[in-house]
């Protein structure tokens, strides 16, 4: 185990260290005048180039990106050219709610997604199971934008029982009641994505000859679910949780920007529009890193949960 | 004499009460708080720093706390605040402002002279590269220009004659609030005045302020004119528009300071909402390039005017919430624009036209794509089809990422057609500049955002004429002559001038807003 | 009389495929008694399985029960609910099956898996635990605590097979169903469960079911036999009988197309049985053999046999009265091989070794191995599983580079390590055919295709010349032209084996590794393949480096025969003296292991213990830790003992001296199954 | 005598006589063609599918045939009509008045073009990538799966957002910009099925013949993982269809007017507000119906792959 986690994590480094390249060379190529952008349509040329030469946006690309991964490690992204202020002393409030809504979100659809699953599993072909996985599929790729605002229409407009947005302050019960639809508006779209791979995983243990020996053995069709089925079912599910997390950290973008709730997704919107190159490219690395670490961890924990690779190979 | 302050001495805004507001009719009660729907301030905004403060985001929150010498109201006539009157001289070169004894900051000390010319030189000085530089340029004031008689009036000496010139240093150039002379520096100006570093006049202090969440304001202690009703005010800044109504519909916030009709259609024939409905100089510009391209024969953008139907433009953007406008920056909100012939819509002319002008063609049509441009866009498209002009839509992020304005960078291609949007000003001068005055330099303001590169000496002459002059009727005459020549040359089409809205609960009473975006509170209440 | 343990009455099970129920059990009738074994034989297809999983109701979805009972203690499966079929299941009837490491669920130890069957017939946890330990105790496996607390992929296939049967007897169950539970175990081990099945059996007087490919295995196993044929029973009675005189033809066949004890390729062919069992659901309103049977009449065509005794036991036959008419003919030897050891060797391995670098260890698979090979002769590679056959074959065939270079030298000059560095009459010179045809053919290409490649590739045709020598290579391995258009996934196991031999000759080799070429097969399909390799070589004088599990089959094909341990031979020499001794006590065991279908039964040779991993293997000699003749003193377990020759030009690895060790084969006991 | 002496394979080998006796599975590959589609037509999850397919297919080809209302055709007089079938509005008409039914339809075009087309560069990217990753494993598999992960580890809207201020949103920078975010995902799973092939014995058995690496992997597997590939293909389809609409999100995608799907429900969302639910909801429901078409036949088409 010691050793793969090694492995695991040596990779990851590599990874990171990619992602930031990319991250950063896909900004260096941003277009487009950023004094003009700062300071608009009516300010002087003269303003505009002192700007930018205070920004240093005119320098070489490598030393460029040396300066930001070198301030990087030290957790330095530089200074927001919106605010004027250290990008970090943004990021970390936003990418706080983003995760409260992110944890929000999973606590709904984890559970309901598995459940769906190995439901649509067991009724497999039947039409319990085309119901849950064509509505699965259906809410997916329906975008949270739609979703978002017929939840707001509904629960915030017509019956005005939860906000429309805002940001999750206060009271843990204010918190939840601001955070429950952009979480339902999440769970909608990756609802789909999670019962379907708990539904495969399901299908796949039902075949299997242990589920076999343990319907033979005579327990009792629930023991076989749980404690077989289900067990060996959730490994690819939690796979597939990490994989959709930089999809849902995605998502936060549209629906953070729907809700107003000030999270990464929101901050990040904001930069792309407004050109605070810094806070965008500290913000979408941190993200990246994020959705990276939770792959790493779920591997982890799978790896963790399955004894051939915690305790190695055989014998 | 016409610019003399009207006798209302009142402080603050003194606004007129909302044109459109429904219950305002019982006795305003004191006491609650405000919390009103707004975008963020831009980067340029962020800090609240009155130098650089470039959107109408960045104005709204300034203008709770700083007041200027003269406020523009609802109709767009001068309203006192600082200064209780202004006189110019005979040619109108030279102005002199007497303030009001009463007017104190938010530390108790008196509003001098000393103050407003700080303030003011403040935003001339080039190294601080004001925003408001291109305004000054417009009413001829440069470095220097501001002096001090005694401790309550002030000379204004400008390069020529600038009738609109009280404009140019009221709340339609909203960079120019008056500071005490003691402040140095305004780079941090919203914690500044948080921590009562920086003194201010307006009703409102800052209590605290978020760059990305919102501000919330306590009433000034020492405020100087009547004093305030309300208890707080709060701002929420949002991003989308669609979260901005869907917040306001559902009861998060109690006014919306601006809004689109486009997504805000709910709101319009809605019994427990106000809407404040402003005639505005708020329009959008389809430039045509008069240099060369397919645009360079007049004939064929006489054929683009006469293309369209104005009033199913309106209608179709904006349920009529628009006015015509007539290709030329003389919209029905100025007093000066006098009265102009319609502008026609007959297609078949405009055909013709075309095929006179050798039929016709392919063009890529650019432009913003905010606001409602990209329906603008899509208007264009058809109605250019009918008279056999292909237009295909590019619309990009913003105006400056596309450079299709050479004058800054003449490597750019350029371009034929394009969207631009201009905001709100209180006289048209502005508008008759950048855009359309033959561009000489950078340096030289005139011109410089000419992007259909239209060169026209009798055209800059007639404008120069314009700004010089000091009197109503004058500038009637000279604006007839520019609006002849604009709307034969036609160098840009400008199809409508778009109404201000805002909203608020029919709760919320007394609060002004203004088609530049300032959302005056001073006098408003909830119920 | 008592209640059987379990009952077939005259079951017709058919399954629905596509919409159409195909009978694939067509009225199955037996029982076995209280505390007696009943042994399924029959080749793969035949309804094994099916019947098994009949007897306890678990069958899948698309299954249909046409008519008949089954009944298990008394109760008609079919008619319980789903409660008492899970009594049924907890208390009465427990079933083992193939592939042990399947069967145990990979996330949980085996402890509470263990537990588990315990806790269902009521216990508590403590007693469940203790029992759980005794229960392995029982199945013999040395130390119970630390085996409750591993999970199932941390145990030998051996070891898992037996958790699996501790798991069945729990409920101490009137039946027990065993499907095949040595399939894919080394020969060892399934010998070492089966003794272990055998004492639990006597000792629980549980009743059996047991199913098997292999005769010797049932014969020894068995009280009685059923003989299953396309769903039909064709012959039932005590094992002995059924083996020794078997009534019904297919009975004959099936035993005939095993080598005979003692027999080799050179001196006779096999038997085989012509045909194929019918499809799944035919309908057969006949004798279901007709197709294949030599003694086949037009009655047998036209009326169903009935299932009536004959001398003592079921047969289903209308000719059982000609059965002697079936002596076994002596088929013509074709002129044998010849061995040219005038010569210089083909292959030479000069102390081959390979090892593999995984995670950091390193895991010696082949270690110093020293072989010559002559042409036109068979060397036949034994050992158990993970000895190191199959990497040795690899290397020669450099599939491996070998540990160092210029170890192995072709046709007088050194093989390099990689394939793709050979010259091409290297590649060509040097080829195989795998164990399992099914991975060994590219399933989207069509014979022709994978055959003509070949061609191309190996004997340097053009796409002109190949058309013809296609032809010929196919009529060669007994396949027609119709072949040709074919995918592998429609092609039988011994077909696609026969392309796959095919391809390995199509470029004129002079050596052929066989790596357990018939292990996945039926005995009859077998047969024909060993025939076709005989054939091969005797028109082709090919070399062959011949592997397999079966020492039967090895020693019907081999010249000469090398055993390996531990990636090490430990002895080499011509098949007669290595099988009849005096051998190495590996061999000893290895052979003693092998039950006969003849019957006599040796006193099996006990290995303790398990086969030490390739990675830490033992000090001196590598056996000492599982060796029955292990000297006195320390020498076995420090010194490792050199190869040393033998005086008929083999050599064997150990400290006893040649003329010491085991001579003739342990002597007879009597047979140790009861007649009920 | 009745036992066979000759070795006359027909009579004395068993196999030979395969398909003679008729005792082995259809023989002819033809058969077995056969047979997998009259397996597909009987899934019913299949003809579904393939029936909104098609439909869209045909819209996206010839639009004009099921609706007669111009997309572009604006009519301020008939502003936000009702569904359903109101002066001679299906489902009602837009802001602009436009046939609400009739976009929809000819939205088909777009993504129709669009998605396959940036699936197909995605799938051959993830193919080539794939098998040479899975092939030779080793350093090259470590460098590029790093790659992967960190690409994949970026959201694709962000990917999006940061290019889409960079390029032009056209046609071709879409299928381009979806075709290589696609391509790496679709590489793992290859690379999966890959390694799990390059351990079968055929593989050994083209080496031994001296096989060159590129054949190994494009003539001898290749051919296996179709399946997987298929798989990958529609299930992609479905994710990039969705893409696009949220792509639209971010102004990137087609220009306005357009009556691709995507664009319009993010141009129409809000008029939700205003309970305007149809010109935004059909389009929605369009797509949704095109995805959901889309993954019935893929997961038809698994069914068998799997077999
Ligand atoms: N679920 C099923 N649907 C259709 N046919 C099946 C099914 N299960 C098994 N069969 C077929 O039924 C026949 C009998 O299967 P069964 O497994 O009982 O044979 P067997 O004697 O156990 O063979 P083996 O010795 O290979 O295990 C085989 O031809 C098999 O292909
Ligand atoms: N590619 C490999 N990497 C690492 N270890 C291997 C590899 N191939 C074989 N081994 C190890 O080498 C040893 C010999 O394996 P090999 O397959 O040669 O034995 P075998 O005699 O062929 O076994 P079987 O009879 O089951 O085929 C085993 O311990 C196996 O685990
Ligand atoms: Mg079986
Ligand atoms: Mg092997």
């Amino acid at each position: 185990m010691a050793r793969y986690v090694l492995r695991r994590l040596s990779q990851t480094a590599i990874t990171l260290f990619i992602l930031s390249v990319v991250v950063f060379a896909v900004s260096a190529v941003l277009p487009g005048s950023v004094g003009r952008a700062i300071l608009g349509p009516f300010a002087e040329q003269a303003s505009v180039e002192k700007l930018n030469s205070d920004l240093g946006v005119n320098g070489p690309l490598l030393s460029r990106y040396l300066r930001w991964i070198g301030g990087a490690l030290r957790g330095d992204f530089g200074d927001s050219y919106k605010f004027r202020a250290p990008v970090m002393d943004f990021i970390p409030a936003a990418l706080f709610s983003s995760l409260k809504l992110a944890l929000m979100t999973l606590v709904i659809v984890v559970p309901l997604g598995i459940i769906g699953g190995t439901f649509a599993a067991l009724r497999q072909g039947k039409a319990t199971d085309r119901v849950i996985t064509i509505s699965g599929l259906t809410l997916a790729v329906t975008p949270e934008f739609v979703v978002g605002i017929l939840l707001i229409l509904v629960f915030a407009v017509k019956l005005g029982w939860l906000p429309a947005g805002g940001s999750a302050r206060g009271s843990v019960a204010n918190q939840i009641k601001v955070l429950i639809l952009p979480s339902l508006t999440l769970t909608a779209v990756l609802f789909g994505y999670l019962s379907r791979m708990a539904r495969a995983g399901a299908i796949e243990a039902l075949a299997s000859d242990y589920t076999r020996t343990a319907t033979l053995k005579g327990l009792p069709r629930r023991t076989v679910l749980l404690r077989h089925v289900l067990r060996n079912s959730l490994l690819p599910t939690i796979a597939v949780i990490a994989s959709q997390m930089s999809y849902l950290l995605g998502g936060l973008l549209v629906t953070e920007t729907l809700f107003n709730y000030r999270g990464l997704g929101l901050l990040i919107a904001d930069s792309a529009r407004e050109r605070d190159i810094p806070m965008l490219m500290a913000a979408v690395f941190i993200v990246g890193a994020l959705a990276m670490m939770m792959m790493l961890l779920a591997d982890l924990l799978i790896a963790w949960l399955n004894p051939r690779v915690r305790l190695g190979g055989k014998r | 004499d016409e610019k003399a302050s009207t006798n209302d001495t009142t402080a603050g805004t003194g606004g007129a009460a909302q044109t459109t507001a429904a219950g305002d009719t019982t006795a305003p009660k004191a006491g609650g708080i405000i919390k009103a729907a707004g975008g963020a301030p831009s980067a340029a905004s962020a800090t609240l720093d009155p130098v650089l403060i470039n959107d109408g985001a960045g104005l709204t929150l300034l203008s709770q706390v700083g007041q200027f010498l003269a406020v523009s109201q609802q109709d767009l006539t001068l309203a006192s605040s600082l200064a209780t009157k202004w006189t110019p001289n005979a040619d109108g070169s030279e102005w002199t402002f007497t303030l009001n004894p009463a007017a104190t900051f938010s530390d108790g000390a008196q509003v001098t002279a000393a103050d407003v010319v700080a303030s003011i030189e403040r935003l001339l000085n080039p190294d601080n590269t004001s925003n408001s530089l291109s305004a000054f340029a417009t009413g001829k004031l440069s470095p220097g220009g501001v002096t001090a008689l005694d401790d309550g009036t002030v000379l204004f000496t400008l390069n020529g004659p600038m009738g609109n010139f009280p404009y140019i240093v009221s709340s339609d150039n909203y960079n120019s609030i008056i500071l005490p002379a003691s402040v140095a520096d305004t780079t941090n100006f919203a914690a500044d005045v948080m921590s009562g570093k920086i003194a201010t006049s307006g009703p409102w202090t800052i209590g605290s302020y978020d760059a990305t969440t919102g501000i919330k304001y306590k009433p000034n202690p020492k405020y100087w004119g009547t004093p305030l009703l309300l208890e707080g005010l709060e701002y929420i800044f949002y991003t989308d528009p669609a979260a901005q109504v869907a917040a306001f519909q559902s009861g998060e916030v109690d006014a919306l300071v601006k809004f689109e009709v486009a997504g805000g259609e709910s709101l319009l024939d809605n019994p427990d909402v106000t809407v404040y409905e402003l005639k505005s100089a708020n329009h959008r510009q389809i430039h045509m390039r008069c240099s060369e391209g397919p645009f360079a024969d007049k004939r064929v953008r006489q054929a683009m005017a006469m293309s369209l139907d104005r009033q199913t433009m309106i209608d179709g953007l904006f349920q009529g919430k628009a006015s015509i406008a007539n290709d030329t920056p003389f919209f029905d909100v100025f007093p000066s624009s006098g009265d102009r012939p319609m502008a026609t819509f007959d297609v078949n002319k405009a055909k013709a036209l075309v095929t006179e002008a050798g039929g016709g063609f392919d063009a890529t049509l650019y432009g913003i794509n905010y606001f409602e441009a990209p329906d603008l866009a899509v208007l264009l498209q058809n109605a250019a089809k009918a008279i056999g002009i292909n237009l295909k839509i590019d619309l990009r992020g913003d105006y400056y990422d596309v450079n299709w304005v050479r004058t800054y960078d003449p490597s750019v291609a350029g371009s034929d057609i394009g969207i631009t949007d201009y905001g709100h000003r209180g006289v048209p001068d502005v508008f008759l500049n950048a855009p359309l005055k033959s561009f000489k330099s950078v340096d030289d303001g005139a011109g410089v955002w000419n992007a259909a590169e239209f060169a026209n000496a009798e055209y800059d002459a007639a404008v120069d004429v314009y700004s010089a002059s000091s009197d109503l009727q004058s500038q009637k005459a000279a604006a007839e002559k520019i609006q002849a020549i604009l709307t034969d040359e036609v160098p840009m089409l400008i199809p409508y001038n778009i109404n201000y809205l805002a909203a608020t609960k029919t709760k919320v009473a007394g609060v002004v807003p203004t088609a530049m975006g300032h959302f005056f509170t001073d006098k408003a209440s909830k119920a | 009389m008592s209640t059987p343990a379990l009952e077939f009455r005259d079951l017709r099970l058919a399954y629905v495929v596509r919409g159409q129920a195909r009978e694939v059990l067509r009225g199955v009738s037996f029982e076995v008694q209280p505390g007696e074994t009943y042994g399924l034989v029959g080749e793969s297809g035949c309804g094994k399985s099916t019947a098994a999983y009949a007897a306890v109701r678990y069958l899948p979805r698309n299954a249909r029960i046409l008519s008949g009972e089954v009944h298990v203690a008394g109760r008609d499966v079919m008619s319980l609910d789903r409660n008492q079929l899970r009594e049924l299941r907890a208390n009465n009837a427990s079933i083992v099956y193939q592939d042990p490491g399947q069967a145990l669920n990979p996330t949980i130890k085996v402890g509470p898996q263990l537990i588990e069957a315990f806790r269902l017939i009521g216990l508590n946890k403590t007693e469940s635990l203790a029992r759980a330990r005794e229960m392995l105790q029982t199945v013999q496996i040395a130390d119970p605590d630390s085996v409750l607390g591993r999970y199932p992929h941390q145990l030998s296939g051996g070891m898992q097979q037996r958790v699996i049967i501790a798991m069945a007897l729990a409920c101490s169950p009137q039946l027990l169903i065993l499907d095949e539970p040595t399939t894919g175990l080394d020969a060892t081990v399934e010998a070492e469960v089966l003794d272990l099945v055998r004492g639990l059996r006597d000792e629980f007087g549980t009743s059996v079911l047991f199913i098997s490919h292999n005769l010797g295995a049932i014969r020894s196993m068995c009280d009685r036999v059923g003989v299953l044929y396309a769903g039909q029973l064709v012959e039932e009675g005590s094992a002995q009988e059924v083996f020794d005189q078997p009534q019904h033809p297919y009975t004959v066949g099936l035993l005939r197309c095993l080598p005979r004890h003692g027999s080799r390729q050179s001196a006779q062919r096999l038997e085989t049985i012509p045909g194929f069992l019918p499809l799944l659901g035919a309908e057969l309103p006949t004798c279901v053999f007709v197709d294949r049977c030599p003694l086949a009449t037009e009655k047998c065509r036209t009326e169903v046999p009935s299932w009536s005794s004959h001398v003592g036991r079921l047969v289903r036959c209308h000719h059982v009265d000609r059965v002697n008419e079936l002596v076994a003919a002596e088929l013509p030897m074709g002129t044998p091989t010849v061995v040219d050891r005038s010569g210089p060797p083909l292959l030479v391995l000069d102390g081959v070794s390979k090892t593999f670098q995984q995670g950091g260890q390193l895991i010696k698979a082949v270690r110093d191995v020293s072989l010559v090979l002559h042409p036109g002769e068979t060397l036949g590679l034994v050992g158990e599983s993970g000895s190191g056959k199959t990497t040795l074959a690899h290397t020669v065939l450099g599939l491996h580079d070998p540990d160092q270079t210029n170890s192995i030298m072709f046709n007088g000059s050194p093989l390099s390590g990689g394939t793709r560095r050979r010259p091409p009459d290297q590649v060509r010179g040097i080829q195989i055919v795998f164990q399992n045809p099914d991975s060994a053919l590219n399933r989207r290409h069509s014979v022709r295709r994978i055959i003509g490649r070949s061609l191309k590739r190996l004997a340097g045709l053009s796409t002109a010349e190949v058309e013809p020598e296609l032809h010929a290579i196919t009529a060669a391995v007994r396949l027609t032209d119709r072949h040709l258009d074919m995918r592998p996934s429609q092609l039988s196991g011994g077909l696609k084996q026969r392309v796959a031999i095919a391809r390995s000759f199509a470029g004129k080799p002079r050596i052929v590794v066989c790596d357990e070429p018939t292990s996945a097969l039926d005995v009859s399909v077998q047969a024909a393949i060993l025939n076709l390799l005989g054939d091969l070589q005797r028109d082709r004088s090919t070399s062959y480096l011949f592997i397999s599990h079966d020492l039967r089959v090895v020693r019907y094909l081999s010249d000469r025969i090398a055993v390996m341990y531990l990636g090490r031979i430990m002895e080499l020499g011509p098949a007669e003296r290595v099988f009849d001794g005096p051998h190495h006590p590996y061999t000893e065991a290895l052979l003693s292991a092998a039950p006969s279908v003849e019957g006599e039964h040796r006193e099996r040779i006990k290995l303790s213990g398990e086969i030490p991993s390739a990675v830490n293997q033992p000090s001196g000699c590598v056996f000492h830790t599982r060796c029955p003749r292990r000297l006195d003193g320390d020498i076995c377990s420090t010194v490792e003992p050199e190869l040393t020759p033998t005086p008929d030009g083999g050599a064997i690895r150990c400290h006893i001296p040649f003329d010491l060790l085991g001579g003739q084969p342990v002597d007879v006991v009597p047979h140790r199954g009861r007649v009920p | 005598m009745t036992t066979p002496a000759t070795d006359e394979p027909s009579i004395n080998d068993p196999d030979v006589t395969a398909g003679v006796s008729g005792s082995t599975p259809d023989t002819t590959i033809q058969s077995v063609r056969h047979e997998l589609r009259r397996q597909l037509f009987r899934s019913k999850t299949f003809i579904i599918g393939s029936m909104l397919l098609l439909f869209w297919a045909f819209a996206a080809i010839a639009p004009g045939v099921l609706t007669s209302h111009d997309p572009s055709q604006q009519d301020p007089a008939s502003k936000w009509i009702r569904p359903f079938f109101r002066d001679g509005h299906w489902l009602g008409t837009d802001r602009f008045g436009r046939d609400v039914f009739g976009r929809a339809i000819f939205g088909a075009r777009e993504i129709m073009i669009i998605a396959p087309a940036a699936v197909v560069l995605g799938t051959t990217i993830g193919v080539v990538l794939g098998l040479a990753m899975g092939y030779f494993r080793g350093k090259l598999d470590d460098l590029v799966s790093r790659v992967i992960e960190a690409l994949m580890s970026l959201p694709v809207i962000l990917v999006a957002l940061l290019a889409l201020t960079s390029l032009s949103g056209g046609r071709l920078t879409i299928i381009l910009l979806i075709g290589f975010l696609f391509g790496p995902v679709i590489a793992r799973t290859i690379r999966a099925a890959v390694i799990s092939e390059r351990d079968l014995d055929y593989v050994r058995a083209a080496e031994l013949r001296g096989e060159r690496s590129w054949y190994i992997m494009f003539v001898e597997i290749l051919p296996n993982v179709f399946g997987p590939i298929i798989v990958e293909f529609t299930v992609r389809l479905g994710y990039a269809v969705f893409t696009m609409a949220g792509l639209a999100f971010i102004g990137f995608g087609t220009q306005p007017g357009s009556p691709d799907w995507g664009r319009t429900i993010y141009d129409e969302r809000s008029s939700l507000l205003s309970n305007v639910w149809w010109p935004s909801l059909v389009p929605a429901v369009a797509l949704a119906s095109l995805v959901v078409a889309i993954n019935l036949v893929a997961d038809a088409v698994q069914g068998l792959v799997d077999r």
